[in-house]
């Protein structure tokens, strides 16, 4: 356990660090001036037209999905990669198939159109 | 009717009228100085000068003159007709006149203009008639030249002082000798001469004597350039700020029509001049008249005040309506106005009616001194309209034996010191746009607007009904009295629906109909 | 939606030259190629411009503005040359005396389309060679925040009492009545030249030019 | 220049064209607005006019005419380089209301037939409260909803101010020695207060005191 | 001492090290990049901001401006939006200031330090080959890994950490009830975890070759035989594109988005709060810089320079050897590879003010369809590479290592070559005013033209 | 739930999605102007567009109403700002056609010039504001350097770098100075040298290249339909161009091309303006070579032009002449024109009646960037938020003009 020490000193002092601008900042700076303007979320010096809560484009979720997809794979590249050389050319076409199973899901997304980002 | 041709215009004309009266009775104008419609003809600025064809059988009169050819570089031999004097020049039926569409009339024009020019000083920044002076107008529209001749120009006295009111300037004279015929003609005092020849003429006043008199400020008016000019307006405005709007005179009761000249960004007023009425001034004014202009700035009442002596405060209006309305209970005594108008004092008479009051007064300065030429011994612009507005006849302040309440209009009146002491024990409500004796005393005093500030009515001494309108804004908090009146009457829960002033005369009109003797002015009371 | 024109366009009047559309070659489909071609320019900017900073051989940006170089200026230490007619702050110039030439004409607030000039005129006092003959401003107040500096007033003046050849813009003041400048304000600046003075060759009483006649002295 | 459009529109028309003149080159044709459609599609369709491009579409106010605005449409063909100014005179609405048929206040919209005259016809409205039927979108389009009045009427006074809407800072006085009214034509008087201060609601918390009291001399005589 | 403690005083130190580095470099990143930029723009750029002794203004050449934007920072209001979530406003910078930081954690910036006997070995050569011997008895020390976390999964933990970032820009954009914060805040989601696909895909080449999950263990590989930008160039670039996306900025700048979504999910943030994501990136850039360096170029090694000193060698050639102290030779290697990170964080400012940006679907584009699939082609032509030299013989593996110490002096030469350039360019006076002149000469007025007939 | 088959119709499978709504100015780093769109966004496509102007509303036409004929040239400046030269020029050209003045030869070229000039500064300041805005800065910062040696120039003609105030009813405030040429000399190459950089660093990139192309495009007709005119125009390839159409001062005696796109896309947009800077600088240099150095430059029209101020200060009749300009203004003769210039946007036109006194009974300015604008909603519709700014950008929307 000892050998992980100090990453968590590194963590604790970036997050101390971080939190102690943010607390300096706290406490340095003047406080609201309270006018209910100043206070307003920046909308281009004009009041707000249309509603907060709004269902979002279904696109950014596609995206999120597509990155878990395709990067939980990628991290099993990783050992494969590393042990690449001593799996030689087995390693190579095994892994082609595996990366053949991503390649058609990719095509697969291409050609649904989750890749097309206008409109 | 009988007429002439002036440019291809038929210009009709009464026997006896010269060709500038027929065209300026028509609105026609020919180029002039020396002339004024008021005044003998001197013809000596030669400015209006025409060209008019011969009659039949007539031969033409032509002159050999030398023309300047500007292809050869010098001067040819030519002829030209003779131009005629339009202020002088009777008009004959037919007569065929030409001014614009003369080349000869324009190249005279020209060159009169020039020499009017050639010794004038450059004088435009500082001379107060820029911008309503006439040698910059027919410069503009005859001449459209610069200079030819590089010599100093003829030096001549400034600022000569004629008199406590007039400052001549000899350098800018023309010498049309305008304001020598007006003293002699129309003041019938000739104190006025001119002098010298040529380019040393200048106007003189008679030796051991001023340029005084009640008529001196209209020399500066029928100056058609800047030579004569008033020490009252002097310096004071540029005239192209000013606008102008018709009023009457609240001098006396001879109700002179006046051009109120007006700053329309400070509300101020700096002059009075005459506006021609030929059945009432003519074409004149008087000094003490055109001085008026004072009253629509001097002790003006611009806030609402509340208390006696020490003890006035001024307070927002409202505030003073408030207290007005609080004391105007019992048996009030109305003091009406001869130095307002029509309006003001019928609207006056409609509250005096709603409060139930009977006691009717009416406040008015002094007669003076009046003349033959214009002024009324009356002091008051507005007596008769003020009595017919009353509904009655009003009586005299001093007959005011007590009340508990007086609401009483207007400041500008002669109160002697006993009526004051009586008045004094009374409660007073006043109206007013300048402050005066009886403002002095009152308990609340309400802003009313000067007479320059809101349109209404006098009725003068002929029994004439001479409307006038407002020039600037009423100032300060100030309004026209009859809209205090009106307010003053909603709070006191009456409803006097007077919004504007057109309300205001509907109101009237229709008293008149109803009780045609009250509409016509009654007679001038006798005094 | 309105229907749109029917026909074919033509517009013969004037021929046209069109303009190239993107070519699409090979280096520019590939994004580097044209973008390191790119930092080149701009390494290229970086390079002269660092060592000129670092070898001090900046070019002046006062003197020689159209250089390649930095011609950024620092600016409170460095001061653009204004050209001549640049329009500046007002001056009121003065006559030979110390007096404003001005006499109040109101030419200028009255060619003032910002309405950012107000004068009083004056007589001059009793005494005064002057008295009588010209006016002079009492007040002579310019808003210079007011003003668009459009230079009317300068074209406007008769007498050639206002100028606008000071060579100073206004300063950023901090509050609004700094900006209000007096008639003594005004006339205490100078043009680029330092000169108070104007070259109007008019001819006033007190000037040794003017002939001075009047009624005693005249040759009449 | 384009002379021969009017002649066309005369063919075509005859009375219909009220007048028509010609001035520094510019050639003007009025109709009366019943007409201004049919004209102006006249103009568009027709092989000869051939008004491809509108240029632009305005009013001028004439307070003293009982027909008080003049609506001008500038219109150019593209392919034969000739302009023209079509105008016709229109009644206030405010005064005349909007079914008076010897009175027309209102012209219908020329947008189906250029695209272009949507926003200046909405800028007329705006500016002049002249009313298009039948335009798709005639909201107000360089002033705030709120605006009281159409500023380019002549009878619309250089100094108005408007009312204040909410959510906007207080306006500020001007300083001395420019006073609320000096060295302007036109003063940013507020017309306002004045009612206010007459007014004679809440005066405990409005009283205020203003200046000295005046007392003048009885004998002094006003001039 | 214990083995432990020296480790873990090793650990602080070089967390102290680390930690002033980025700290330092984020505060000279923002000066460099005004600096510089200004120099392309021909401007003068910040050099206003200075210290007055007396009477004499010291400027630093503009280094004070960001100190004076750090205590301005501090004294600016903290603005949160009333409907804000309070929490995940105020958790946002904090997540993107310390995850940067956190990911130097596994930056080797050394080679290992062998501590065994202080007074024996920091000051005497080291081998050059094998590795430092761990603490056997009471009076050795242990080794000084490179690098403060020493793990064997850097790779990992850097992926792993790097998503914290992630967060951090997405729930700033989440939480501040705003539409263009919640547009960034989504465009930096999209952007960031696309183009970590392609960034992970694109070294796993690198792992290939290297055959191993720890950087330093790569780095030292480079060293020995030749830099990865040689053996991966291709991954190289892509992964520098993927590297300056996940920084965001220009060409990737779209979160942000100045010009379109005001500041992007950074609308509502003000003072200390902004200036902590300002500084997060700016951490960002370095971290991406060392990765970088570490992945590609060599990490902290210098061409030439062992373990045991200086040895020129061209394959079995060994030309010139010189033998350093073990200190010396660490110190070397730090100062070598900070020097690196500058140097490829100044190239990166480079970029950002050379083109314009990306548009969302472009920027998609880029990362899904060419990016993803050329990664895919990389692994796939190394796979078939790597097999191909270890099957061919022994000649041709001596050959590839004779041309790996090639690279090493191309390295060499072109960074004296590059030294020498601009050493040599400083000493010439600058030629603006010649070159003015020449242009004034061969730009002026041609001969009077014909006074020809307008064209229609 | 009911499960899915994915491959049928995928419009029934679809997630229905609100639009977000989001307000893009008044103050927006990209609506540079000062201007209001309310876009409807499905995620990063635009649904729908209100463009809302008016915010830098002065009242131009009103108060041109209340000052004399040559107070109307500040207002002008203001018109379109980057190009003030030729609004204050195509004002007192209509001016003049009123009048029925015609201002000397001299005057003519120097106008002509000036113009050409203030082409240049509004066509650099639009390029580099849409690089700028894509993200381009630094060859904003050259375009903008440029833009300054061109401002200096005018400076020292005119005495202001932007409001300038310099065109006068019958002539111009003042005669060119002495050194104008030679200063023209200095200041071109220098231009062109920035223009050659900016070709190289933005015209073969491709992300610069992706932005623009296809992105705003618009058809001939529908361009005509809006109005347009000017470069955005030209670039849907109608050689539309007033200075060829209809010749004014000196063009027509000029040698130029007028650039024309074919797609009218930003693209082409950007690359008419670049070509006509390239044109602008060969009309000058025409210019420098034709224009004389010596002869009047205001007409002779006494109750319009102020006479020198030599004959002010020392004659009567020039001060008679400077006070009728000064107190009543310059009377124009009673009528109605429309007089119109190519401005940096395209037709400049003004509408002006006179009532025959000093004052402006109406002024009408026909504003070109307005009638773009206005297609603004149908060029954008289905394309991306970030499109927004190089079409904005490439529309040049000015807001002095636009709102008057």
């Amino acid at each position: 356990m000892i050998a992980y020490a100090p990453m968590f000193i590194l963590f604790a002092l970036a997050a101390v660090i971080a939190v102690a601008f943010f607390v300096g900042a706290t406490y340095l700076g003047p406080k609201n001036q309270g006018q209910a303007e100043h206070n307003l979320p920046f909308e281009c010096g004009s009041e707000s037209s249309g509603g907060r809560q709004f269902r979002l484009s279904v696109k950014f979720y596609l995206t999120a999905l597509l990155f878990v997809v395709f990067d939980i794979e990628a991290v099993f590249l990783y050992p494969w990669g590393v042990k690449f050389r001593s799996l030689g050319w087995l390693g190579l076409i095994e892994m082609l198939g595996f990366l053949a199973v991503l390649i058609v899901g990719l095509v697969y997304v291409w050609k649904k159109g989750a890749l097309e980002w206008e409109t | 009717m009988p007429s002439i041709k002036l440019d291809g215009k038929e210009i009709p004309f009464e026997q006896g009228d010269t060709i500038i009266t027929a065209a300026w009775k028509q609105g026609v104008e020919i180029p002039h100085y020396c002339w004024h419609p008021g005044l003998s003809i001197a013809a000596n600025c030669r400015m209006c000068l025409v060209e008019i064809d011969p009659m039949p059988n007539r031969r033409q009169l032509v002159l050999d003159v030398l023309q300047w050819d500007p292809k050869k570089g010098d001067y040819v031999p030519g002829r030209k007709p003779k131009l005629e004097p339009a202020c002088q020049a009777e008009c004959m039926d037919g007569m065929n006149v030409k001014s614009e569409s003369s080349p000869h009339v324009r190249d005279a024009r020209k060159h009169v203009q020039e020499f009017l020019l050639l010794n004038h000083p450059v004088d435009c920044p500082i001379c107060d008639q820029a911008g309503e002076c006439k040698l910059q107008d027919y410069w503009l529209t005859d001449q459209r030249a610069p200079k030819r001749m590089l010599d100093e120009v003829i030096h001549k006295p400034k600022a000569v002082e004629f008199g406590d009111t007039i400052v001549y300037d000899a350098e800018r004279c023309i010498v049309c000798t305008r304001c020598v015929r007006f003293m002699e003609e129309v003041a019938l005092d000739p104190v006025l001469d001119k002098r010298e020849r040529g380019n040393l003429g200048e106007i003189v006043v008679s030796p051991g004597r001023k340029l005084e008199g009640h008529y001196t400020m209209m020399t500066d008016h029928v100056c058609p350039v800047g030579a004569l000019t008033t020490k009252d307006f002097r310096f004071k405005a540029r005239v192209w700020f000013l606008r102008k709007a018709p009023t009457i005179c609240p001098g006396c009761a001879t109700g002179c029509n006046a051009w109120l000249d007006y700053d329309p960004r400070t509300g101020e007023v700096p002059r009075l001049r005459p506006r021609d009425n030929l059945q009432v001034n003519k074409f004149w004014m008087c000094d003490d008249g055109i001085l008026t202009h004072r009253r629509a700035q001097i002790d003006r009442v611009t806030h609402g005040y509340v208390g006696r002596g020490g003890e006035r405060r001024a307070v927002r209006p409202g505030a003073a309506l408030e207290a007005a309305a609080k004391l105007l209970e019992g048996k009030v005594a109305v003091v009406f106005s001869a130095q307002h108008s029509s309006e003001d004092n019928f609207a006056l008479a409609q509250l005096a009616k709603a409060l139930g009051a009977t006691d009717f007064y009416l406040s008015r300065l002094n007669d003076w001194d009046g003349d033959k030429i214009l002024r009324d011994a009356d002091h008051n612009p507005n007596v008769r309209g003020a009595t017919a507005a009353a509904g009655g006849s009003p009586k005299k302040l001093e007959e005011l034996t007590g009340a508990s309440t007086i609401l009483a209009l207007g400041g500008i009146a002669d109160i002697d010191q006993a009526t004051l002491a009586v008045l004094g024990r009374s409660k007073i409500v006043a109206i007013a746009a300048n402050h005066g004796p009886l403002t002095n005393v009152a308990d609340v005093l309400l802003p009313a607007a000067s007479w320059s500030e809101s349109d209404g009515t006098f009725v003068n001494r002929q029994g004439i009904e001479q409307p006038f309108e407002a020039g600037p804004r009423p100032a300060g908090d100030s309004l026209p009295a009859w809209d205090v009146i009106a307010r003053l009457a909603r709070a006191l829960g009456h409803n006097l629906a007077f919004n504007k002033l057109r309300d205001v005369r509907a109101a009237m009109d229709a008293r008149s109909n109803q009780n045609p003797a009250a509409a016509a002015p009654p007679p001038a009371p006798a005094q | 939606m309105a229907q749109p024109l029917v026909g074919k366009i033509q517009y013969d009047r004037v021929k046209g030259k069109t303009v190239p559309r993107p070519t699409h070659t090979a280096s520019e489909q590939a994004y580097f190629v044209e973008v390191v071609k790119g930092l080149g320019l701009t390494m290229r900017h970086f390079f002269k411009n660092t060592k000129s900073m670092l070898r001090g051989e900046r070019p002046d940006a006062v003197k020689d503005p159209l250089s390649e170089g930095i011609t950024t200026l620092a600016y409170p230490e460095q001061k653009k040359v204004y050209p001549k007619r640049f329009r500046g702050i007002h001056r009121l110039t003065l006559r030979s005396d110390g007096s404003p030439r001005c006499v109040a004409c109101l030419c200028c607030s009255t060619a003032c389309p910002a309405q950012c000039i107000y004068i009083e005129a004056g007589e001059y006092p009793e005494g005064d060679a002057r008295r009588g003959y010209e006016r002079y401003p009492v007040k002579f107040v310019i808003d210079e925040l007011r003003c668009i500096f459009c230079g009317y007033c300068v074209e406007a003046c008769p007498c050639d009492a206002i100028r606008m050849d000071t060579g100073r813009h206004p300063v950023p003041y901090d509050s609004r009545e700094q900006f209000i400048y007096g008639k003594d304000m005004l006339m205490s600046l100078t043009s680029v030249e330092g000169k108070q003075v104007a070259e109007n060759p008019r001819h006033e009483p007190p000037d040794p030019t003017h002939p001075g006649i009047d009624r005693l002295k005249g040759a009449h | 220049m384009s002379q021969f459009v009017i002649d066309r529109l005369k063919n075509r028309f005859g009375d219909r064209i009220l007048e028509t003149h010609s001035f520094r080159g510019d050639e003007t044709a009025v109709v009366a607005p019943s007409d201004w459609l049919e004209v102006a599609r006249f103009l568009r369709d027709d092989a000869g006019c051939d008004m491809s491009m509108f240029t632009d579409i305005t009013a001028v106010d004439y307070p003293k005419r009982e027909a008080r605005f003049e609506l001008v449409l500038n219109l150019y063909s593209l392919h034969k380089g000739h302009r023209l100014r079509l105008k016709t005179r229109l009644f206030d609405e405010e005064q005349y209301g909007d079914a008076d048929p010897a009175h027309p206040t209102r012209v219908p919209t020329v947008t189906p037939l250029w695209a272009a005259a949507n926003w200046f016809e909405r800028e007329v409205w705006d500016m002049f409260g002249i009313r298009f039927e039948g335009h798709p979108d005639l909201r107000r389009i360089l002033l705030y909803e709120e605006f009281q009045g159409h500023p380019l009427r002549k009878d619309y006074s250089a100094d108005r101010t408007q009312p204040l809407v909410p959510y906007r800072p207080e306006a500020k006085d001007k300083l001395p020695p420019f006073r609320v009214d000096e060295g302007m034509p036109f003063g940013r008087r507020d017309w306002s207060p004045r009612d206010d201060a007459w007014s004679t609601d809440d005066i405990a918390t409005n009283e205020a005191h203003l200046g000295e009291a005046v007392v003048v001399d009885p004998a002094a005589k006003p001039s | 001492m214990r083995p432990e403690l020296v480790t873990l005083i090793a650990a602080i130190v070089k967390i102290a090290i680390i930690l002033g580095f980025v700290m330092t470099m984020a505060a000279v990143l923002v000066w460099m990049e005004r600096r510089q930029s200004a120099m392309i723009q021909d401007r003068i750029g910040p050099h206003r901001a200075d210290i007055k002794i007396g009477n004499k203004r010291f400027t630093l050449i503009g280094l004070l401006h960001p100190i004076a934007d750090a205590m301005k920072s501090f004294f600016k209001e903290d603005f949160i939006p009333p409907k804000a979530d309070k929490l995940l406003h105020s958790l946002a910078p904090i997540l993107s200031m310390a995850a940067p930081i956190m990911l130097m954690g596994v930056v080797p910036f050394m080679d290992t330090l062998c501590l065994q006997s202080v007074r024996q070995n920091l000051w005497a050569e080291v081998p050059r080959f094998g590795t430092c011997a761990a603490a056997s008895t009471a009076t050795t020390l242990p080794p000084i890994s490179g690098q403060i976390v020493d793990i064997n999964v850097g790779i990992l933990y850097i992926f792993g950490l790097a998503g914290m970032g992630i967060v951090g820009a997405t729930i700033a954009g989440w939480s501040s009830d705003n539409k263009f914060s919640l547009l960034g805040g989504l465009r930096a989601a999209s952007q960031l975890v696309s183009y970590e696909v392609a960034m992970g895909l694109s070294i796993v080449g690198c792992m290939m070759v290297y055959g191993t999950l720890r950087l330093d263990e790569m780095a030292r590989w480079q060293g020995e035989n030749t830099w990865g930008i040689f053996v991966q160039p291709f991954g190289f670039l892509l992964f520098l594109t993927a590297a300056i996306a996940e920084t965001k900025r220009t060409p990737f700048d779209l979160p942000e988005g100045e010009s379109e979504i005001v500041a992007g999910y950074l609308v509502e943030y003000s003072g200390m709060k902004f200036a902590m994501f300002y500084t997060g990136e700016y951490i960002e850039l370095v971290v991406s810089s060392t990765l970088v360096v570490a992945l590609y170029l060599g990490g902290f090694h210098v061409p030439f320079l062992h373990r045991d000193g200086i040895t020129l060698a061209m394959g079995d050639a060994m030309l010139w050897h010189k033998g350093l102290p073990h200190l010396v030779v660490i110190a070397l290697q730090v100062l070598i590879f900070f020097g690196k990170v500058t140097f490829i964080c100044w190239a990166q400012i480079f970029i950002r003010w050379t083109v314009p940006r990306f548009r969302y679907d472009q920027l998609m584009k880029l990362g899904w369809r060419m990016l993803l699939p050329a990664s895919l082609v990389n692994i796939f032509l190394t796979g078939i590479a790597l097999i191909a030299f270890d099957r061919s013989g022994l000649a041709t593996q001596d050959t590839f290592r004779t041309l790996g110490d090639g690279f090493n002096w191309l390295v060499l030469i072109a960074s004296v070559v590059f030294v020498l350039w601009i050493a040599f360019g400083m000493v010439t006076p600058s030629k603006f005013l010649s070159r003015r002149e020449e242009q004034l000469a061969r730009r002026s007025l041609p001969a009077k033209a014909k006074a020809e007939a307008p064209a229609h | 739930m009911e499960p899915h088959d994915y491959d049928i119709d995928e419009d029934d499978v679809t997630l229905p999605t609100e639009p977000m709504r989001i307000n893009m100015g008044p103050s927006h780093p990209a609506m540079h102007g000062t201007i209001r769109m309310i876009v409807d966004v499905d995620g990063e496509a635009i649904r729908n567009v209100d463009v809302q102007i008016g915010f830098l509303h002065r009242g131009f036409e009103k108060m041109c109403e209340r000052g004399t004929w040559n107070q109307v040239f500040p207002y002008t400046d203001r018109l379109n700002y980057v190009s003030p030269m030729i609004c204050n020029i195509g004002f007192a050209m209509t001016v003049e056609k009123l009048a029925g003045i015609t201002v000397p030869e001299r005057c003519l070229w120097y106008r002509t010039l000036l113009s050409e000039v203030s082409r240049l500064s509004d066509h650099l300041t639009c390029n580099g504001a849409v690089a700028m805005e894509l993200g381009a800065f630094t060859p904003f910062l050259w375009m903008m350097k440029a833009r300054d040696h061109v401002y200096d120039f005018l400076e020292e003609e005119t005495g202001a770098r932007v409001t300038h105030s310099f065109a006068r009813i019958g002539g111009m405030a003042k005669p060119p100075n002495a050194e104008m040429k030679q200063r023209l000399e200095e200041i071109i190459p220098a231009v062109e040298d920035i223009l050659d950089e900016v070709e190289k660093i933005l015209f073969k990139n491709r992300i610069f290249l992706d932005r623009l192309q296809g992105v705003g495009a618009i058809t001939q007709a529908e361009a005509l339909q809006y109005g347009w005119t000017g470069p955005t125009l030209r670039s849907t390839g109608v050689a539309y161009d007033v200075r060829r159409a209809h010749p004014y001062l000196k063009y027509g005696e000029l040698d130029f091309d007028i650039p024309v796109g074919t797609d009218g896309d930003n693209y082409d947009r950007f690359m008419v303006r670049h070509e006509e800077m390239k044109q602008a600088i060969r009309i000058i240099r025409q210019c420098m070579q034709r224009m004389p150095d010596e002869g009047p430059i205001d007409a002779d029209a006494p109750g319009i032009v102020l006479p020198p101020k030599q004959q002010v200060y020392t004659t009567i009749e020039g001060t008679i002449q400077h006070f009728k300009v000064i107190m009543e203004g310059a009377k124009i003769p009673a009528g109605e024109v429309y007089g119109y210039v190519e401005g940096g946007n395209g037709e400049f036109g003004f509408f002006v009646v006179s009532d025959g006194t000093g004052t402006p009974y109406r002024v009408r300015c026909r504003p070109p960037c307005v009638f773009t604008l206005q297609a603004f909603p149908r060029m954008i519709r289905g394309h991306m938020i970030a499109d927004i700014v190089p079409t904005f950008g490439s529309v040049n929307m000015i807001g002095g003009e636009c709102d008057r």
